[in-house]
């Protein structure tokens, strides 16, 4: 279990440094990524300065050096809109996108879950047919068209919630019935293709012949086993819930990391949005480190290896 | 013993013919994905206004059935007096191009990396592994949105993207394949035979991981799509005047309140075409992978 | 068969094969390795059949997949008509390519779906003779004639076809370029019972018209017995014993063969299994027991079984066996 | 004795078990009919297809739905027709009265759950815990020659041998103290020698009351297990008999030809006698004898009904022309 662990951090960690060179590169696609990183109206001496202090004289790979050094102290660069150390900035507003994202995961995995589970206990059932019908419609409809139709509704028309802010409960419920509605879409498909996997197994055959109760045979022995499966799936769609999170803030006004990113990019502040995106790509690899961690201890397989 | 369990499957004499091959199409959805296809290809010949034609004076019609609309705008027009009709049919054809370009690019890296990796084995995949993880394990969107900001924009830039973003998907599920593929006897045999390498990648990995590929290029068509006018309706998209589906959304969304149908239209657009996409490929992915993998 | 071959043509000289697994974290330890296959050596004459027996991970299918160049060894060399085989490159390992095919045990998993049998049977005579056209599809028919299929079947998909249709379509592939020997590995194991008879009634005749030498892996002792000139029991990638095909249930002198043949269900009620069976396990093949391999289980077993690797000794013209109690104490 | 001591154990009477599919019906089990004893091993041989797993799945009412139904029969356990069941009474038959062992003990033990709770769960499920559930799981696994069974009912299915978790099979199946076994080719996919190793439990375990049916393809397990045999083709039982008398003397052709060709150890190396054919379309079998299109001495009559089962002895065959006791099949 322990070399497991190690195994998994150690790729974890090859994966952080994949990361950083992906987004030291994103900067130098355009060529010069100083115009990136410099305010429109400033100065030639300026530009001259600024172009020194982050070692752009330098060839790339000492420029990388530098901006690792910087990374490995915390230092992500300075924003240009706030004139204050960008990472700072972008962790001030990752409670509140943590907070969307748990909700939209919290109701995907419960709505998503239970209506595979049913799904796959009678496939072809009505259960079935409507999950299906539900699931295509769910992962065919724009998040941001989504999310304008429900203030039209339900903020605009009926009144029942606000529609932007982020101060109460009430204020979650929109953004985050916008942001789950695509994951519980592929939640209900992961659950029932895993359910279905599993209850073709052999040992759910035995469970009837020893006389189980179907009810029993699908709680315990193939919800369990199909677990494995459905906890690495939901990591993905937790990933897939940050992504969306970029959209549904925009449309809600949500003061979360992908506004403040979304923000940064019109505002043109690059060492901004390249930390941004850098957090969020922490967060997804200790997210799978996390589910990997689970794994481990769902699988038996794993645990005694 | 597992024959008789399944005994429709197993011992079902083998249908031939390519019209027994199109039982249980999802006529709608193809249809649907058929008048798509027809309007992009055919674009401006059949839209009755020119999508970029502005008038001021006509300003926010609503849609012909509600009270002061017009025939000859059946679904309104916008802020600039622009048919919105017409706008979508010119959108069709953005969403097309970079749907289907944007697939194939992802689609030919991924599969490249795939056979690569999953052929050679040994330290070419471990490294093309790692790389794909990576890719993987990072919200694609936002690094779309760097790349988007970076990039001068236009159709070009956005296949690009949406190609650099999606091939890692590809790569993994099609190195599972090759590697299931591999380790049949049919490709060691192709070996004790002599095939060389070229061939038995190109005669016996390739045909049978084709199907596979052709079941998520059918389905990422629907989210590469659904990406675009993400993009799009984030303003990192194609850039006004296009017509593109988000940026009309995009556009349309200050007005929601008293002109619904800027928004709605285009919204039921990008869902009828994405809707159609995926219910295809998932009628596909029933009909050319029977064990039904999650891809 | 005659034993009076000058040169064989396939010679197996002191093969081993190890495969290490993943380091462990410890990296001052050597890493565990499986040892497949550990210094067996063999010959099969020109037209003979030799059988390899044993159970699971007795390392019969990596010495197979050795053969068929598959696998890389860790120590010694395979002779094929007298040149080494491992270190062929070019032109030589094209010739060998054609002059040995394989059948192995699962005719669904044998061809790839997406070829037709025209293809399937009319590749390798393309590669390797250069046959297109009317002369590839006149091969094609005339193997199918060979194996008993009818030429019209040219058109159709493996899955057309049932399990012993397969199977004889493995074996027509396999001939197909004109091989001097085939390795077999469990061709009728997947097969059912009426059926099998009919694979080995074909291999046998076609033994017989091409003048095929055939190397054939299986479990099943009394096809192994029934098909075979010489057997070959294998036990944790050990060779323990060699013999004639008619001496191993005459004359069985490993112990561990005389388990394997006790061990074996008789179809015939008369002669039901007196001996109480061979207890215990197959040890790991990850970490072997020290001395002879099969101490852990014999019956037999001194106290120098356990410390002292038992070497091949030759007991009787082609009889050889790896035992402490041979020759003398083992006691039929 | 008395009667009901005398009655069979199991007796299956005119057994239909049919899959309805897209492509047509699939006569599975058609018209089948047999006894098991109290402590008798019967063995069921057939190829793959002959309907043999269907046999036991219908004894149990586990035939996969939808596509699978039992069409009609009886099959009765000490008096009781299983068939007339509800499926909570069903359930209580299941695991207590009949147990199954199933052929790939690799897959037929859940992965997540230790050993010991998946030999107790039969036990806690029909309530027969008298005294302590370890006990009686430990008890479970002694019997079935698991060594150091105390410690290793702690222990997940993958940290055991193929030869093991097939005895922990065997284990989950006597828990409960059944009074008939099912054993759905429970040996092939193990080593020769730990085969036989289990075939010796096998015999263990019918000492007591235990009536074993045995499915197998194997026709040197039934020689060297079985008290009597059924051999079956085509979803119907062709021949049955004691094991001396089917072997020794096959009345019907398909059983003396697959004797003939099998080849036995020792035995001078000859051609082996071979069936010609396949295996017949389970869709579309032959009208009349399902074997005639293979048979060497088949007829007209043979080709338009199929016979009425005709008992000789102590052996019972389907057959037009009966072979006359002696093992030959004339080509």
């Amino acid at each position: 279990m322990i070399r497991y662990i190690l195994q998994r951090l150690g790729q974890s960690i090859i994966t952080v440094w994949g990361i950083s060179i992906v987004v030291f590169m994103l900067a130098r696609l355009s060529g010069d990524p100083l115009l990136l990183l410099v305010p429109p109206e400033a100065t030639k001496a300026e530009v001259e300065q600024i172009r020194r202090a982050y070692s752009l004289d330098k060839p790339l790979p000492q420029q990388y050096l530098t901006y690792v050094r910087g990374v490995l102290r915390g230092d992500f660069g300075t924003s240009l809109r706030f004139n204050e150390p960008a990472l700072p900035l972008v962790l001030k507003r990752l409670p509140a996108s943590l907070r969307l994202a748990s909700a939209a995961m919290v109701i995907s995995a419960g709505i998503g879950i239970t209506v595979g589970v049913l799904s796959a206990a009678r496939p072809g059932g009505w259960v079935d047919r409507f999950g299906k019908a539900f699931a295509m419609l769910g992962q065919s409809v724009p998040v941001f068209w989504l999310g304008i139709i429900l203030i039209l509704v339900f903020g605009v028309r009926l009144r029942w919630f606000p529609t932007s802010g982020s101060e109460t409960w009430r204020h979650l419920v929109l953004p985050a019935a916008a942001l789950g509605w695509y994951s519980t879409a592929a939640m209900t498909r992961i659950t029932r293709s895993a359910m279905l996997d599993v209850l073709d197994a052999d040992y759910i055959r035995l469970a009837h012949i020893k006389g189980l109760h179907p009810f029993k045979v699908i709680t315990k022995h193939a919800l369990r086993n199909a677990s494995i499966p459905i906890v690495t799936l939901a990591s993905l769609q937790f990933i897939a819930l940050i992504n969306g999170a970029v959209v549904t803030e925009t449309i809600f006004a949500w003061p979360g990391m992908g506004r403040l990113m979304v923000d940064a990019v019109f505002a043109r502040d690059f060492p901004l949005v390249q930390t941004a995106v850098f957090v969020a790509s922490i967060l997804f690899v200790a997210t799978n480190f996390a589910v990997d961690l689970l794994y481990g201890y769902l699988n038996p397989r794993i645990a005694y290896t | 013993m597992t024959a008789l369990t399944q005994p429709a499957t197993v011992l079902a004499p083998a249908r031939r013919g390519r019209l027994a091959r199109l039982r249980n199409l999802p006529w709608l959805a193809g249809s649907i994905l058929l008048v798509v296809l027809l309007l992009g290809a055919l674009g401006p010949a059949i839209a009755p206004h020119n999508p970029r034609d502005a008038d001021l004076a006509r300003s926010l019609m609503p849609p012909a059935w509600s009270e002061g609309g017009s025939w000859s705008y059946p679904l309104g027009t916008d802020q600039q007096g622009r048919d919105i009709l017409s706008r979508i049919i010119a959108g069709a054809r953005i969403s097309l191009i970079v749907g289907f370009m944007a697939v194939a690019v992802a689609g030919g890296l991924g599969s490249l990396v795939a056979l690569l990796g999953g052929y050679y084995g040994g330290w070419v995949d471990a490294v093309l592994g790692r790389i794909v993880d990576t890719m993987l394990s990072m919200p694609f969107l936002m690094v779309a949105i760097v790349m988007a900001q970076v990039l001068s924009p236009g159709i070009r830039t956005i296949v690009l993207i949406l190609g650099f973003t999606y091939w890692a998907t590809y790569a993994r599920v099609l190195r599972g394949e090759v590697l299931r593929i591999k380790s049949q006897d049919f490709v060691a045999l192709a070996r004790v035979g002599g095939c060389s390498t070229l061939r038995i990648l190109w005669r016996y990995i390739l045909p049978n991981m084709v199907n596979t590929l052709i079941v998520l290029a059918t389905l990422q068509l629907g989210a590469t799509i659904l990406a675009e006018a993400t993009l799009s309706f984030l303003g990192l998209g194609v850039p006004p005047p296009n017509a593109a589906w988000g940026l009309m959304l995009a556009e349309g969304r200050q007005y929601v309140t008293y002109a619904w149908w800027l928004a709605v239209f285009p919204g039921i657009a990008i869902m009828l075409t994405v809707l159609s996409a995926n219910m295809l490929g998932d009628w596909l992915r029933v009909r050319l992978d029977p064990k039904q993998r999650q891809v | 068969m005659t034993q009076t071959a000058i040169t064989p043509l396939l010679e197996v000289n002191q093969l081993t094969k190890r495969f290490p697994l993943r380091r462990s974290l410890a990296l001052w330890r050597e890493p565990p390795a499986v040892r497949a296959v550990e210094q067996v050596s063999f010959q099969i004459n020109e037209g003979a059949t030799y059988g390899l027996v044993g159970e699971s991970g007795s390392g019969k299918s990596t010495i197979a997949r050795l053969v068929l160049l598959l696998e890389k060894p860790t120590a010694g060399e395979v002779r094929f008509a007298g040149e080494s085989i491992f270190p062929m490159r070019g032109r030589p390992l094209r010739a060998y390519r054609s002059r040995v095919q394989a059948v192995f045990q699962d005719p669904s998993s044998s061809f790839s779906p997406r070829m037709r049998v025209s293809e399937i049977l009319g590749e390798l005579p393309m590669l390797h003779q250069g046959l297109r056209g009317q002369a590839r599809r006149e091969r094609v028919s005339g193997l199918l004639e060979l194996v008993g299929l009818p030429p019209a079947y040219a058109g159709r998909f493996p899955h057309e076809f049932s399990g012993g249709q397969r199977q004889r379509l493995a074996i027509a592939r396999a001939i197909s370029t004109n091989p001097r020997m085939l390795v077999l590995d469990e061709p009728v194991s997947a097969l059912d019972v009426s059926i099998r008879a009919q694979v080995l009634n074909l291999l046998a005749d076609l033994q017989q018209q091409l003048g095929l030498s055939y190397l054939l892996i299986a479990h099943d002792l009394a096809i192994v017995q029934q098909v075979s000139d010489m057997i070959g029991v294998l036990y944790l990638g050990h060779l323990v014993e060699e013999c004639p095909s008619e001496e191993l249930t005459a004359q069985p002198l490993h112990p561990y063969t005389r388990a394997l043949l006790s061990a074996v269900p008789v179809p015939d009620p008369a002669r039901r299994a007196k001996a109480l069976p061979l207890q215990g396990e197959i040890p790991s093949a990850l970490d072997p027991p020290p001395g002879c391999v099969f101490h852990t289980r014999c019956p037999l077993a001194l106290p120098r079984c356990a410390a002292e690797e038992p070497p091949l000794i030759t007991v009787a013209p082609h009889h050889q066996v790896a035992c402490h109690l041979v020759p003398g104490q083992v006691s039929p | 004795m008395t009667a009901a001591e005398r009655a069979p154990l199991l007796q299956v009477r005119d057994l239909r078990t049919y899959f309805y599919t897209r492509a047509g019906v699939v006569k599975a089990v058609d018209g089948v009919d047999f006894a098991v004893q109290r402590g008798e091993i019967v063995g069921l041989v057939g190829e793959s297809g002959s309907g043999k797993s269907n046999v036991c799945l219908s004894i149990l009412n586990l035939v996969p739905k939808p596509a699978g139904r039992i069409v009609s029969g009886e099959i009765v356990l000490e008096g009781t027709n299983l068939l007339g069941l509800s499926e909570r009474a069903m359930r209580t038959v299941r695991g207590r009265d009949v147990a199954m062992i199933l052929q790939d003990p690799l897959s037929s033990l859940n992965p997540v759950f230790t050993v010991g709770d998946q030999v107790g769960e039969a036990l806690r499920v029909h309530g027969r815990v008298s005294g302590d559930l370890r006990e009686r799981v430990i008890g479970a696994l002694q019997k079935v020659h698991i060594p150091g069974a105390s410690t290793r009912l702690r222990d997940y299915p993958h940290q055991f041998s193929g030869g093991m978790r097939q005895r922990v099979m065997a284990a989950i199946a006597i828990s409960c103290a059944p009074k008939l076994l099912l054993a759905d080719e429970p040996t092939t996919a193990l080593d020769v020698t730990i085969q036989a190793q289990f075939l010796q439990l096998m015999r263990e375990l019918r000492e007591g009351d235990l009536g074993i049916l045995y499915v197998t393809h194997d026709l040197g397990v039934v020689a060297q297990l079985c008290d009597r045999v059924l051999v079956m083709y085509a979803g119907q039982i062709v021949e049955s008999g004691t094991v001396e008398q089917v072997f020794h003397a096959p009345r019907h052709p398909y059983t003396a030809a697959l004797i003939s060709s099998v080849p036995v150890l020792g035995a001078k190396r000859r051609r082996l006698y071979q069936i010609e054919g396949q295996p017949p379309n389970p869709l579309a079998p032959p009208a009349g004898c399902r074997f005639h299109p293979r048979c060497p001495q088949a007829d007209d009559q043979c080709r338009a009904a199929m016979p009425e089962p005709a008992t000789d002895g102590n052996v019972t065959y389907r057959c037009w022309h009966p072979l006359n006791g002696r093992l030959s099949v004339t080509p």
